[in-house]
């Protein structure tokens, strides 16, 4: 059996090189055709890994590098196994569509692009602290480049509040992962999982990575940046980056601790307002990209609520898997339907290949709503399953409405897909390919370990059918009476920080304050020349004689006095 | 008794006088003079330290010389500033050859005064010196220099009085003049008071300690550079010199309990007033001068700390280590300011920009000598301040240390508004005058001495 | 004697006071001079004749001449000027002077100094009268260092004095040319007479010099200066200048080559030693004190001086 | 010492401070260099008679040197005395 | 070779040609260069060689009885030994640079020779074995400085060298009687770890006395809050003294006096116990966020990089302060850290300045396109500011926290927070710009240095290198012969030295 140890620090380090050479400027053009190859090593040890797994499912593969950073430790087990796998896949149908990126800043965008892969890919192996927040913040930082690459004004005011967020969630990140690894005196994640320490370090942990999974209120760069961004990077922020959160939440908080009392009800509750609150607010979207945003927001209430039971549950490493099955099927399903606006928008000059466009945006539409037999559905079913033995539980009828809005959003997706105004551009055809093969795989991938059951198809129908049902009774379509920007909250907070600006400006004490600094240093100035002169001019009292001769004599009866006495 | 000692005195004197006889040589007898008290003042310093009775009178009767490591340090202090002096003087052509005798004379005066041990010689070696320093700033060209002479001579005058009568009342008193002799008799009295009180006061005019200082910026900043080094250097520290011997050796045995407050008083405000006027003052020359009045403040303040019992005599020279710093650094910079003059024609100090930036020797050892003067690390200056704040700590007198390191402050202030000046862009607006390259090094050497010296403070202790 | 003494000392107060405090310059000369008689005189009653003698010397003849002749060649300056009254110098100065009163008050009245040890020594001397043979033998160094401060004091005028304009116009009365040509042999026959006393009476160099000197300022009162004619080379004349100090200083030395010390004689060569001393410290200082009345102008110097105006 | 001498030398004493007041009221520059003269007059008496009193030689030496050279500034006031307006 | 000579060679190395270089005629480019260069490449030498012979247990120390009682002491130890590296690294690179950027200004020879001189102070401050020779070298550094701090003699430069004086002849006074006081208490003995007050503990208030005055003196130049306002004015200096004075010599002679005296002087722990060290902590928390936040509101580049010079130097005296083993290796090696990635902002923002006339922050729009190299340098340095991993300001910041955690200070790590994100708001909006924003038609002020590269070769390579040595630290961090394997085996000398 090989030993492919080797190959966790490659996978990120390849792309870190693939970085480097474009700072060779003859390198760049090519920068975009190279992405693919970026991702080599990440497919060569997912091939090598995956047979290996295949032969013993507990097996992981372990590097360590005592001396790099303050201790580097990697390793990739089963659990890894998924993250990497839907990385690399999303990540590659993102590389190959990358082509549609054809301004003259395209290198750029492909320096940043093999940043973040490298980030993203290295976070799934990371097996201490460091390496995560390097890896994590690799991934965050870089991601900024491809929010702003299109420049244009909205792009730039989702660069602007995707780096004020996650700078801020790096930062509670950084301080919980130090006061973690204080106290647990090391940074090694295989201890860090078994083993508890204070409160707040956890809440900062888990702050941070929130910023990162759009928990509400800290979610206000998602439906500003996977909007503003290209196509296929839209595709990898919200496929794969955004899971980085979950994994980190996995990776750096402990288990059992993470059941007690404080978190066992939090955990399921915020999974269901997440879900709600996204699919709420995506509901008044008129932006097909924003919507899908506000969709994967409400997506990844299903896996908070997911890691909460996880946590609760006996087995915690075991049921993870579910959550990652979970966080793959969104990836897979929700890259497909980031490209298809992509798809939609750039192939209307290929109008023999707008069926089968179509077809594939409303059977990825489909499958994210939960049609029976699809993934979605199976794996609802099955975690809710699973989720009897945790100790809190939440009334199904909420889970039930987090499925039905999924279902309504996917209406409305496609409705707003279909007024799309589209651009022509040339055909890829292996990105096509690739595309449809993501959507084949999104198709298939759940047979290979679930069989599914027909008595299950009444319960699975059901959100699918209340939301065509909502759908077509509420014919008013909800965006149009209630519209709401994409970020929500930000356009608050900007005319907020608008109106103190605009305070300030008219603060004409504070100019007056400026000028009689001034003019109070002039008149100092003039007062200390004057003093000068006088201090000068006082040498006269003891130039004069008769007072020099006094002193003279008053010295004289003074040494000779104050002797006497 | 070596004939050296003798040597030190008559050789400047006669060769000074066969300056007079062939005038058209006075330089080169001056010179002569000079390098031959400076060798001599040097070679001093491997002589045994003894007491002589001139003319082998025992010792109430005659004249007592004594040769002790205070006067060593005296002699040694004005072998090399008078070296330097010397050469720097006979390189600039434009000093009167009155200037040579003088100085001559000043030089063995002093040298005289360091070796005696007599009140009454000391008063005519005094009277010696303080004719020829006045005589020396007379002989400057600058405007008001012969006023500045006049005020000087009549300080000099009274001061000189009022030793002597300090000098009749010991000698009425113990019927003796020898210092030693009247160290040993001296018992506390109203006569004795009064005797302290008038040498103290004239000594104190001659120094131009603080309220009595105000002949000196006068003087010194009108009279020619050499001239003003002297006298800086040298000619108030022979008064002090006296002040030391008189307060921690003929009159300590006195109960001089308020003596701390007396000189420490006088001393903090000395270097309080001297630093500020030279910070405010418009002309170069006139700032080092004020210089002078602001260091004497420290002597003062050194002489305060060390009437006190506590101290240890071995601390004394601390004060030997304080005259030395001030010389080497004083004369330095009164030297530097005159190439400067020299060079730009005046010395005021607003248009002095661009002469100060290109006369580089000069101004760099211009800045090193004001950096000993502001007791910055690592120079004389410095290991000097250190003594005295350590002096100040055994007294616990907190408020020195207010006043010394204020002092250092402004002193490093007005240091500091000259080097300033040398940094600014300030275009050539007039022509410069050519000075002997040798001037500037001799100059840096000089200055290189005053931090330098520091380094070897250690020796003052016998180490 | 009480009212002799009484009145002298009230004459020296009043004396002084109105000699700095007069606005006049002339007057206060005048008074000076007056003063520099009334001190003579409390030195005899101090019973101080050789310090009389000096005083007579000095005070009467030559610092008034010098005077004078500073005074009419300088100009009033108003800046110096004394203030009237002020409570600050009252003050000091009444506190002094009670201070001073209190501490002489304390001086034992039968100081004898060191009397009893210069009696002692008279017969090592080489000279009888004790105040010749303290300043020029048991303190000789002292009177050398006089003699330098006195070159000196000239060598300083020189300096002072730049401007080299003669003090004096030239002199065209008869009657004061025969008083000065009868005059000056009998000042220099009172100058060798006091020069002679000094061995065993008050007297010696220094008040025979200042004779000798006011029969010089006389003669040249009266007629040419006998160096600005070149009758005499320029060289005598410095030599006279410094010759007293060389040959006191030289004699010196040999004392300390000899083993007596520096400074000091051989016992027996003692008196005539201080006999060859004494001679020329008197010619040393006749001339200087002449010279420095009526200034020297020296060949070299006005050379220099016309060199610097060119 | 006998009450004669005491008593003119008193005189003496007294004659001098009469000529000083014309020393201090002038009028004219002469006037106060000629009350001048006086006093070193009466000076030399008052010593010649103090030596006799004291029988100290010494003093006539004292007023010999006075009376010599009081011509001395006598003779510098009249070169003085035409160079200076009054 | 006698090791007491080593001190005394690396001293003479750069005193010798900075004298020399005072009397060079202008024109003289190339010696005065070769001078310079010479004498760095040979201090270097001489620095790595003592410091491997420093690891293998020799001793370089040399005194000199300058009074009775005190000594002047040149010893290295490990402490003088980073600080010693840091110092004759960044002066080669300093000094490269300089040449380049001064080209064809007028006098050179005079800045040189301070700019030499100034080197020499502050390896003499880093030798020091003693507080009284610490003094004396420290007062040395301000006088060595103050001529380059005014170099430009414009009426601005003139001003800010008084204020610049003012503020460090002041603190200088304060920390020579505090000197003085701690002489006469305790004599001045070596600096020893774990300190040599011990037994002075009855003499509480006299060691507070001591304590305020010398924290007032080193925190004049390691501008803690209150003294720092001379730090932002001296930026009218030329560009690679600010890069000096912030990185190298000003700034961290104070900041490792601070070391110096908690360390070796008073001893952590017992200033730990005495309460002392948790007024440098307040101090020191309270200078890092004022000056993140002052360099938020500065529209000037080099302004802004000085307040945040102001924030990040007290880091060292924050880890110092926070008395644990920890957060001791966190300050020590922000020491170094703070020094490279400081002096590759200034350097890299002297190279806008030069070439393209850049001063201001909006001007900065679209420079990366221009000069990419520098302004790659620039990120990095900017990034490790921030505290980014792997670079080196990361390594910093961790120990750091990790070390207020130690001691239980939470807060601290809120502050460490606040800084950071400070730091971020202040530095990437720089960074932002130079690689996004528009370019101008025309730069301000540009001046075609070279042809092949976008800058002057010797403005180009200095940055770079620095800023590959901030990642290269952070990324190798592990390794013993980095800032952190060297400080790790100081701070157990400290700590467990006991």
């Amino acid at each position: 059996m090989m030993d492919f140890s080797g190959m966790l620090a490659m996978i990120w380090l390849w792309p870190l090189l693939f970085a480097l050479g474009l700072a060779w400027p003859r390198l760049r053009p090519y920068g975009i055709k190279l992405l693919p190859w970026a991702l080599l090593p990440a497919g060569l040890l997912w091939f090598g890994f995956g047979w290996q797994l295949l032969a013993d499912s507990s097996v992981t593969l372990k590097l360590e590098w005592p001396n790099i950073l303050v201790g580097t430790r990697l390793n990739l087990d089963r659990l890894g196994f998924v993250w990497l796998s839907l990385s690399l896949i999303v990540w590659g149908v993102a590389a190959l569509h990358s082509r549609w990126v054809q301004d003259v800043y395209a290198w750029r965008y492909a320096l940043f692009f093999l940043l973040s892969l490298a980030g993203s890919l290295g976070l799934v192996v990371a097996a201490d602290a460091v390496s995560f927040y390097l890896t994590f913040s690799l991934m965050s930082l870089a991601a900024w480049g491809l929010v702003i690459h299109e420049r244009h004004a909205s792009a730039q005011r989702a660069a602007r509040w995707y780096i004020l967020l996650a700078i801020l969630g790096e930062l509670w990140l950084f301080v919980g992962i130090v006061a973690r690894a204080a106290e647990l005196g090391t940074t090694d994640l295989s201890i860090w999982a078994q083993t508890s320490s204070a409160g707040w370090g956890l809440a900062l942990i888990w702050l941070g990575l929130a910023v990162k999974i759009g928990v509400p209120i800290l979610h206000i760069w998602l439906p500003l940046a996977h909007p503003a961004a290209p196509v296929p990077a839209s595709a990898v922020l919200s496929g794969v980056m955004i899971k980085a959160g979950i994994i980190g939440w996995w990776l750096l908080l402990p288990s059992q601790a993470m059941a007690n009392n404080e978190w066992l009800w939090l955990m399921p509750w915020l999974g269901v307002a997440t879900m709600l609150f996204g699919g709420v607010l995506g509901l008044m979207q008129t932006d097909p990209k924003a919507l899908l945003a506000y969709s994967s927001i409400s997506q990844m209430g299903w896996l908070i609520w997911g890691i909460g039971w996880v946590w609760q549950s006996a087995q915690p490493e075991w049921m993870m898997l579910w959550v990652a099955a979970f966080a793959f099927h969104h990836a897979l399903i929700k890259a497909g339907l980031f490209l298809a606006v992509g798809w939609v928008k750039f192939s209307a000059t290929q109008a023999r290949w707008m069926p089968w466009v179509w077809g594939m945006v409303i059977l990825l539409a489909l499958l994210l709503a939960g049609l029976p037999f699809s993934s979605g559905a199976l794996l609802k079913a099955e975690m809710k399953q699973v989720s009897a033995d945790a100790l809190y539980q939440l009334p199904d009828s909420l889970l039930l409405a987090g499925s039905v809005i999924t279902g309504l959003l996917m209406i409305q997706f496609v409705r707003r897909l279909a007024r799309l105004e589209v651009q022509p551009k040339t055909l890829e055809k292996p990105a096509l390919i690739s595309w449809f093969s993501l959507v084949g795989l999104a198709l298939i991938w759940p047979y290979a370990f679930m069989t599914p059951s027909w008595d299950n198809v009444l319960s699975d129908t059901q959100p699918l059918l209340i939301a065509v049902v909502f759908a077509t009774a509420w014919r008013i379509r909800v965006n149009r009476q209630v519209h709401l920007a994409p970020g929500d909250g930000v356009v608050w907070l900007e005319a907020a920080g608008v109106k103190i600006s605009q305070l300030k400006k008219h603060q004409a004490w504070w100019l007056k304050q400026q000028q009689y600094l001034v003019y109070w240093r002039l008149k100092s100035q003039q007062k200390l020349r004057r003093f000068s002169k006088r201090i000068y001019q006082a040498e006269r009292f003891f130039l004069n004689w008769s007072n020099y001769v006094t002193w003279l004599g008053a010295l004289l009866l003074l040494v000779g006095l104050s002797q006497v006495f | 008794m070596s004939w050296m000692l003798p040597a030190l005195v008559l050789w400047p004197l006669l060769a000074a006088t066969l300056g007079v006889l062939h005038q058209k040589h006075a330089r080169h007898w001056g010179l002569v003079g000079a390098l031959g008290t400076a060798v001599l003042g040097v070679a001093v310093m491997g002589l045994e330290t003894s007491s002589w009775t001139l003319g082998g009178w025992a010792l109430p009767l005659g004249i007592g010389w004594r040769l002790d490591q205070l006067a060593q340090w005296m002699l040694l202090i004005g072998a090399i500033v008078g070296l330097f002096v010397s050469v720097y003087a006979w390189l600039d052509h434009t000093l009167p050859r009155a200037f040579w005798w003088l100085w001559l004379g000043a030089w063995g005066a002093m040298n005289a005064l360091f070796l005696s041990a007599d009140v009454f010689n000391i008063y005519v070696t005094l009277e010696l010196l303080g004719i020829s320093a006045v005589a020396l700033v007379a002989i400057s060209n600058k405007a008001g220099a012969t006023q500045a002479a006049m005020r000087y001579l009549l300080v000099s005058l009274l001061g000189s009085m009022l030793f002597l009568l300090g000098v009749a009342l010991l000698y009425g008193e113990y019927a003796s003049l020898d210092m030693v002799y009247l160290a040993q008799q001296m018992q506390s009295g109203p006569v004795m008071f009064l005797a302290l009180a008038a040498m103290t006061v004239g000594l104190m005019a001659k120094t131009a300690l603080f309220p009595l200082h105000a002949w000196l910026p006068l003087a010194h900043g009108r009279a020619h550079a050499a001239v003003s080094a002297i006298l800086s250097a040298l000619v108030i520290k022979a008064s002090f010199y006296l002040l030391i011997r008189l307060w921690l050796e003929v009159f300590a045995p006195l109960d001089l309990s308020l003596a701390f407050w007396f000189w420490a008083l006088l001393g903090s405000l000395a270097v309080l007033w001297g630093a500020t006027q030279a910070l405010v003052t418009p002309s170069l020359k006139q700032l080092v001068a004020w210089s002078t009045v602001a260091q004497v403040g420290y002597l003062a303040i050194g002489l305060a700390l060390m009437i006190d019992a506590q101290a240890q005599f071995s601390w004394a020279w601390g004060l030997v280590g304080l005259i030395l710093a001030h010389a080497l650094a004083k004369s330095a910079m009164f030297l530097a300011v005159g190439n400067i003059q020299q060079r730009a024609g005046h010395d005021n100090l607003q248009q002095l920009g661009y002469v100060l930036r290109t006369e580089r020797k000069t101004l760099f050892a211009f800045g090193l000598a004001g950096v000993s003067l502001a007791g910055l690390p690592i120079s004389a200056g410095f290991l000097a301040k250190w003594w005295l704040l350590e002096l100040s700590f055994d007294h616990q007198a907190w408020w020195l240390f207010g006043v010394l390191i204020l002092g250092s402050l402004m002193t490093a202030g007005y240091v500091l508004r000259v080097l300033n000046l040398a940094l600014t862009n300030q275009a050539q607006t007039q022509s410069l005058q050519a000075i002997p390259a040798g001037r500037e090094w001799l100059v840096l050497i000089l200055a290189s001495l005053a931090i330098v010296s520091g380094l070897s403070a250690q020796s003052l202790w016998g180490g | 004697m009480l009212v002799f003494d009484g009145l002298l000392a009230l004459l020296i107060l009043g004396l002084a006071w109105r000699a700095t405090s007069s606005r006049d310059l002339f007057e206060s000369i005048v008074v000076f001079i007056a003063l520099g008689l009334m001190i003579a005189l409390a030195w005899v009653r101090l019973s101080a004749p050789d310090a009389a003698l000096a005083e007579a010397a000095i005070g009467s003849g030559l610092a008034g001449a010098l005077l004078l002749a500073t005074w009419s060649r300088i100009e009033p300056q108003t800046d110096d000027r004394v203030r009237a009254f002020s409570w600050s110098w009252a003050l000091v100065f009444s506190g002094l002077a009670v201070g001073l009163l209190l501490a002489f008050a304390q001086i034992p009245a039968d100081g004898q100094g060191m009397m009893d040890e210069v009696q002692a020594h008279i017969p090592q001397a080489g000279v009888a009268h004790p105040v010749t043979a303290v300043l020029l033998n048991f303190r000789a160094w002292d009177t050398a260092l006089e003699l330098a401060v006195l070159a000196w004091a000239w060598f300083a005028q020189q300096a002072l004095n730049r401007d080299h304009t003669p003090r004096y116009q030239a002199l065209d009365g008869e009657v004061l040319q025969t008083f000065a040509k009868w005059l000056t042999p009998l000042v220099l026959l009172v100058g060798a007479y006091l020069l002679w006393r000094g061995a065993t009476e008050p007297g010696g160099a220094f008040q025979a010099g200042a004779v000798l000197a006011a029969g010089l300022v006389i003669y040249s009162l009266a007629y040419q200066h006998p160096w600005r004619a070149g009758r005499l080379n320029d060289w005598v004349w410095r030599l006279s200048w410094v010759g007293g100090f060389w040959l006191f200083v030289m004699i010196g030395l040999v004392g300390l080559a000899m083993g007596v010390g520096f400074m000091g004689y051989p016992p027996a060569q003692a008196g005539g030693l201080i006999l060859l001393i004494e001679i020329c410290a008197t010619l040393s200082i006749a001339f200087l004190l002449a010279a420095m009345f009526s200034g020297h102008r020296d060949t070299e110097t006005l050379a220099s001086k016309s060199n610097k105006e060119s | 010492m006998s009450w004669f001498y005491q008593a003119a030398a008193l005189v003496l004493l007294v004659s001098m401070l009469l000529s000083l007041f014309r020393v201090a009221r002038g009028p004219s520059y002469a006037d106060r260099m000629l009350a001048a003269q006086l006093i070193g007059t009466s000076g030399v008496a008052l010593l010649l008679l103090l030596a006799a009193a004291f029988e100290q030689s010494a003093l006539r030496d004292v007023a010999l040197v006075f009376a010599l050279l009081a011509a001395v500034s006598g003779i510098a006031f009249t070169r003085v005395a035409k160079s200076v307006k009054e | 070779m006698d090791n007491s000579v080593w001190p005394l060679l690396i001293i003479a190395t750069s005193l010798i040609p900075g004298i020399w270089i005072f009397f060079i005629p202008e024109h003289q480019r190339f010696l005065r260069s070769a001078l310079n260069i010479g004498g760095a490449l040979i201090k270097l030498q001489l620095v790595v060689l003592v410091l491997i012979g420093l690891y293998t247990g020799e001793v370089y120390q040399i005194q000199w009885q300058v009074l009775p009682g005190l000594e002047l002491k040149l010893r290295i130890d490990g402490l003088a030994g980073l600080f010693l590296l840091l110092s004759a690294f960044l002066w080669l690179i300093t000094t490269i640079y300089a040449i380049g950027y001064l080209e064809n200004s007028p006098n050179r020879s005079r800045f040189f020779g301070f700019f030499t001189l100034c080197v020499s102070a502050t390896t003499g401050v880093a030798m020091a074995g003693n507080l009284f020779s610490f003094v004396l070298f420290y007062e040395l550094l301000t006088l060595a400085t103050w001529p380059l701090v005014v170099h430009r003699g414009t009426q601005q430069a003139i001003a800010a060298g008084r204020v610049y004086l003012r503020y460090t002849l002041i603190g200088g006074g304060a920390l020579l009687v505090g000197t003085v006081i701690l002489h006469r208490l305790a004599g001045s003995p070596d600096f020893v770890p774990g300190g040599y007050l011990d037994d002075l503990a009855i003499h509480q208030a006299w060691l507070w006395l001591v304590f305020g005055l010398l924290i007032a003196g080193l925190g004049v130049k390691a501008a803690l809050v209150p003294f720092h306002s001379w730090l932002p004015q001296a930026m009218v200096a030329p560009a690679p003294v600010s890069a000096l004075l912030h990185a190298v010599a000003v700034v961290k002679a104070g900041a490792f006096g601070i070391v110096r005296v908690m360390f070796e002087v008073y001893g952590i722990e017992f200033a730990h116990g005495l309460g002392m060290a948790s007024v440098l902590l307040v101090m020191a928390a309270l200078t890092i966020i004022y000056g993140s936040v002052r360099a938020l509101f500065e529209m000037d580049i080099k302004k802004r990089l000085a307040f945040s010079t102001v924030s990040q130097v007290s880091y060292v005296a924050l880890g110092i302060a926070l008395a644990g083993p920890l957060g001791a290796i966190g300050g020590l090696i922000h020491i170094v850290h703070q020094g490279l990635m400081k002096i590759t902002l200034f350097l890299t923002a002297g190279n806008y300045a030069e070439t393209l006339g850049i001063h201001k922050v909006h001007e900065l729009s679209g420079v990366g396109r221009r000069m990419p190299w520098t302004t790659v340098a620039f990120t990095l340095g900017a990034l490790g500011m921030i505290g980014l991993p792997p670079l080196a300001g990361f390594v910093s910041k961790w120990y750091l926290g990790l070390g207020a955690w130690e001691v239980g200070l939470y807060w601290v790590l809120g502050v460490l927070f606040i800084s950071s994100l400070l730091n971020a708001a202040y530095f990437l909006p720089l960074v932002y710009r130079a690689w996004f924003g528009e370019a101008p038609a025309q730069w301000p002020h540009e001046q075609t240095l070279s042809t092949k590269f976008e800058t002057h070769w010797m403005l180009l390579f200095p940055p770079l290198i620095t800023a590959a040595t901030v990642v290269l630290l952070g990324v190798f961090a592990g390794y013993a012969f980095t800032t952190l394997g060297w400080v790790e085996w100081l701070v157990n000398q400290e700590f467990n030295g006991l």
